[in-house]
């Protein structure tokens, strides 16, 4: 049976729905060409900023068995590398690509967008949910209904024909009420979710952080099904398109997140525990998986929960 | 293949400091490290930085590092004691490849040569013969000459030097170019040349191997962050293939299509610097 | 070398610092002595209700590699059931006993308080974070500074002589702004953390949620960074004692625990990932780190982390 | 010894159908449980509930559920047809114990015939002879005959019913007691009993087995929720054993000093209700 797994997210056609998420292997256009040659459907950029942003010392990314935790803290060259790489990347495009873009203030976020906007991304993804810059940038926006829509409403604004979507933060009290408020801000969906905490992890020797930056956001299997969770309340509560983004380490994982409502699935930290080949291996098993209980085009699992 | 998917530091006193010369110095650790010659370890100095750096020697009971003072970093470790606690994460990446009795010509610049001696010291167990050729600046600059003269009698050492003060005078590529001269056509096949060293002696050394048709693997050194596949900070272009995975260690007629190689690296934000 | 592995925690001393999570083991008082045959330092009991509570129909708790998804709906059978258990554990007691408390209303804190307070447990904690109740009770006090104060409040106005330790949750914005809160109403010291999420695990075949309650609080390995950087921030900001629990599984796991700032750690979903003797062994864990690590009283650790 | 880490349940189609009696039913699934006897495995009705069940018989290439109709889960199963997807968690818990040509008496009340006929079927190819003792209301509530009696020569059916309609009329413990008295002081030590049923008549053979000084295993039943160890709802008193793990089957020395065993079981909430 041949199976359809292409999927349309806000108006744009994506071959399947494994998405690199951002931050893992975006640096550059090559890189991004080179996931979608591995099976991606589409690629994230690593968070963009206007002026070049340095980033924390090494180690900035630790693993065990169960989990990972990251504090790269968002080094960007800025716009200038991003007109560059976001070029060649179009110039030998095979798939939707989506720019995250990142500021340190509410009314930076309107430029970066406008500036990005007219490199021609598919998407546009706004960052305001990094939990290892606090230290530098304090509490991060998508943690204030407030701010969070702020920030929605001044990309919004100066951004006007590209599909602009919030990248959310586990790390509140109430995730629908500030999804609620991004999407009355204008939002046209959803990226959900960023990593947790911080956590920390201490070098028992030392007695000292491992990470540089001391703290980081934690992403791994395990946090599978409070992804999962966060993708249907999501759904059921505003209809937005999602990309379900947090512990999708299988072709499984992946259906499960489209039953859940989530158009497109985010893929980082597997390509750590199943290597690059990650994307090839997870639309098989999707594609597997439709063969075996008869779907014919992926996209008509989307929100098929019996809640 | 799996990477290793448990990448937390690994603390280990520093056994012994080896002072190679002004700017070099070996550390050894009392570990096993399982590592193969031309793979990558991260070394963590707590509260400074974490950097990459070849193996020098991993066998059942020890590994070192061959560390060049050239920064921040390297230059606080220079100043660490035997005692003194690092975090080591890898081994990383790939390593060289050959086979048992190839003919092996080894190409070093500045600390090159250390991870070529762990090659060195592999291959004659493999009954490999060998020409190892050094560079450096001048005789204080050499590396490891000592160590590789012990390797016995299938390893011949070549020496060049900027100054003349040993050796040849002039580049190591010079030597590289009259040993290559000198393999018969029907030894072609069996001579590997591996090369270690800045990127534009290694790009030298590629278009010579090319000229002869004789095979070259090098060792491509990008910026890195995690060293296991996962930030992208070490992707060359065009293909996107990451340095701390596919390569370092890669053959020469996959660097000679990338982009980058002999031209530009990238820094710690992902922007390009010429070389 | 031997190694003194007790602690000191609110006044009471614990032979070591491992102690059962509230939920796991936690039925009979059987069982918890059982526990501390196997090498506890101490027990949590389940969460005793002041009238019958029937917690929720099977499945109950799932597990992957990864993770444990549960929602057993803190059931008991009340008061009465409670007296009997508590009697017989102290009847044969060997290591200190805390009882866990709930309600549904705030105000009913205080009476259930006070009739456990009556059966002499050494220690009373406080759950208002059970993430598994939600639908039922919706979101715990734990997620509101100001429910969190007054359900302290009430218990500490209702208990005298015991120390009463309030049990947060993760699923907040800020655990810094609940944990004073909870300190300024008097509370003794911290069990940080319950569950997180809740999250879901969908089965693909019948596309229903497995879990009876749809939902669960998900824990394992993965969240062991995430407890340590919350017990730290609280050690740094309120100096009041913690039990870290969530995501311990080794010795080492323990002492990087005591590291951050805690004085017990709290082992649940450990008992299934390395079974009952889970206890001895990171007990023995412990023993053998310090003894390595010339440490001869394993309380002088606590809170060395150089941060 | 670690259990199962992943204890997800597996979706399975219902293979087929046995109508057993009037209130049992066997459910038959295609897969390789790897259970032995004595072993339980957790099935879920999705929407419904999920609830401890006893393996029947388990090969590689299908295992057996045999399942009486009592309440809100199992009427629901009984219900339920050919294909229809249930869950399945498990195996979990204690098998049977014995010895290559041991004798074994077997004692089942109620679906306790089932898992017995399990360790039968598996005890027969280790060259043990068997006493298969069953006991039921009457005829029509009997279980497995049939099945029993294919098992072959070294296997003796006994059949106890309360009406006398078929075999003796009386408690199968009854059967058991001369049965014990028949064997042989030789005898002894090879002689096991099995006995899995209401826990009063597990508790009757325990006295007698005591009382013969032979050996006997039981199968503790307590409310189960996880099935794995975690929930705590399964334990005993005083031991604080958790029967789904250091049970269901356990030596009946064991059993005997359980406050609990023939006095009183658990309810979902822990509460004590007395047999
Ligand atoms: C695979 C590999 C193997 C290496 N092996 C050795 C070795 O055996 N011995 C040795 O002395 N050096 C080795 N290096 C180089 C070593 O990593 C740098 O010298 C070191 O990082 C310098 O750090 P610093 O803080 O002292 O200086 P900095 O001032 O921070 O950097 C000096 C220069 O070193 C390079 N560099 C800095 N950080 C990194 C990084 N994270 N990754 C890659 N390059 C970096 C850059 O070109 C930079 O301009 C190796 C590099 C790579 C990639
Ligand atoms: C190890 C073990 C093996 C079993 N094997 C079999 C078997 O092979 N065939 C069979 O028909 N039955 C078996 N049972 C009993 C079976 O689990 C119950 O009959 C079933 O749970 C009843 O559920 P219900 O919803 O139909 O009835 P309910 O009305 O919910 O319960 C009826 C009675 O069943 C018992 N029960 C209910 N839920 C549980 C539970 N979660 N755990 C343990 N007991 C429970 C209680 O005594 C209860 O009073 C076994 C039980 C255990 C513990
Ligand atoms: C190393 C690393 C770097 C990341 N960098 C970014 C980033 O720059 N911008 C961003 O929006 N998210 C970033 N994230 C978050 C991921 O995009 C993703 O939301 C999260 O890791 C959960 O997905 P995963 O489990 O598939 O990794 C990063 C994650 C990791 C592990
Ligand atoms: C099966 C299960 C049941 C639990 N029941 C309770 C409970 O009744 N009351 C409570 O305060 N916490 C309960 N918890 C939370 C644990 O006590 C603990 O806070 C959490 O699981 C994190 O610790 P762990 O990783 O060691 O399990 C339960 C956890 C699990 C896994
Ligand atoms: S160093 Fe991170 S991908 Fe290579
Ligand atoms: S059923 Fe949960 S511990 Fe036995």
């Amino acid at each position: 049976m041949k199976v359809d797994l292409s999927v349309e997210f806000c108006g744009v056609r994506f071959p399947n729905p494994l998405v690199l998420a951002s931050g893992i292997l975006g640096v550059t256009a090559a890189s991004m060409a080179n996931v979608v040659r591995h099976g991606a459907g589409g690629v994230t950029t690593k968070s963009l900023w206007l002026e070049a942003h340095m980033g924390h010392p090494n180690p900035v990314i630790l693993t065990t068995e169960h989990f990972m935790i990251n504090a790269v803290g968002v080094p960007d060259a800025g716009i200038e590398k991003a007109k560059e790489e976001l070029a060649i990347y179009n110039s030998m495009k095979k798939a939707p690509i989506i720019a995250n873009i990142i500021a340190g203030r509410k009314s930076d976020y309107g430029q970066i967008a406008e500036e990005i906007a007219k490199l021609n991304p598919d998407i546009i993804e706004v960052n305001i949910s990094c939990p290892n810059v606090e230290d530098e940038l304090g509490k991060p926006f998508a943690c204030s209904r407030d701010d969070a829509a702020a920030v929605t409403r001044e990309v919004k604004r100066r951004v006007k024909k590209i599909p602009v979507i919030v990248k959310l933060s586990p790390n509140v009290t109430s995730l629908l009420e500030i999804a609620k408020s991004v999407a009355d801000a204008g939002a046209d969906g959803f990226c959900a979710l960023n990593t947790w905490g911080p956590g920390m992890v201490i070098d028992l020797e030392t007695r000292q952080p491992i990470l540089a930056n001391k703290v980081g956001g934690v992403s791994g299997p395990a946090t599978k099904p409070l992804t999962i969770k966060a993708v249907y309340d999501l759904y059921r509560a505003t209809k937005l398109p999602i990309i379900a983004t947090g512990g999708m380490m299988t072709g499984e994982d992946a259906i499960e997140a489209l039953m859940a409502g989530a158009q497109l699935v985010g893929v980082g930290t597997a390509v750590h525990y199943r290597g690059i080949e990650v994307f090839g291996k997870m639309r098989d098993e999707m594609g597997k998986w439709c063969t075996q209980h008869k779907v014919k085009k992926v996209e008509e699992i989307i929100g098929t929960l019996k809640y | 293949m799996f990477p290793i998917l448990n990448t937390m530091p690994k603390m280990l006193p520093i056994a012994k400091i080896i002072r190679e010369t002004s700017h070099v110095k070996t550390f050894v650790f009392r570990h096993q490290l399982g590592a193969k010659p031309g793979q990558f370890i991260n070394i963590w100095v707590p509260r400074v930085d974490e950097k990459p750096m070849s193996v020098a020697m991993s066998n059942d009971v020890e590994f070192w590092l061959t560390i060049f003072a050239v920064g921040g970093m390297t230059k606080r470790l220079h100043e660490m004691k035997v005692g003194d606690l690092v975090g080591i994460r890898g081994p990383f990446g790939t390593s060289f490849e050959y086979e048992s009795g190839d003919h092996l010509v080894l190409l070093g610049g500045g600390y090159g040569a250390a991870p070529l001696y762990f090659l060195a010291s592999e291959a004659v167990k493999k009954k490999c013969t060998i020409d190892f050729i050094v560079g450096a600046r001048g005789k204080e600059h050499l590396l490891f000459l000592d160590r590789v003269k012990k390797l016995g009698k299938n390893v011949k050492l070549h020496i060049a030097t900027d100054d003349g003060s040993v050796g040849t005078k002039g580049y190591n590529t010079q030597i590289l170019e009259s040993v290559l001269s000198s393999v018969k056509p029907g030894n072609k096949k069996m001579t590997r040349v591996f090369a270690v060293g800045p990127e534009l002696m290694m790009k030298r050394a590629s278009d010579m191997c090319f000229a002869h048709k004789i095979s070259c693997q090098v060792s491509i050194e990008r910026y890195m962050k995690c060293g296991f596949g996962v930030c992208g900070n070490c992707c060359v272009d065009d293909s996107g293939e990451r340095m701390c995975m596919e390569g370092p260690v890669v053959d020469h007629l996959r660097a000679r299509k990338m982009k980058d190689f002999g031209a530009y690296h990238r820094d710690k934000v992902g922007r390009k610097i010429t070389f």
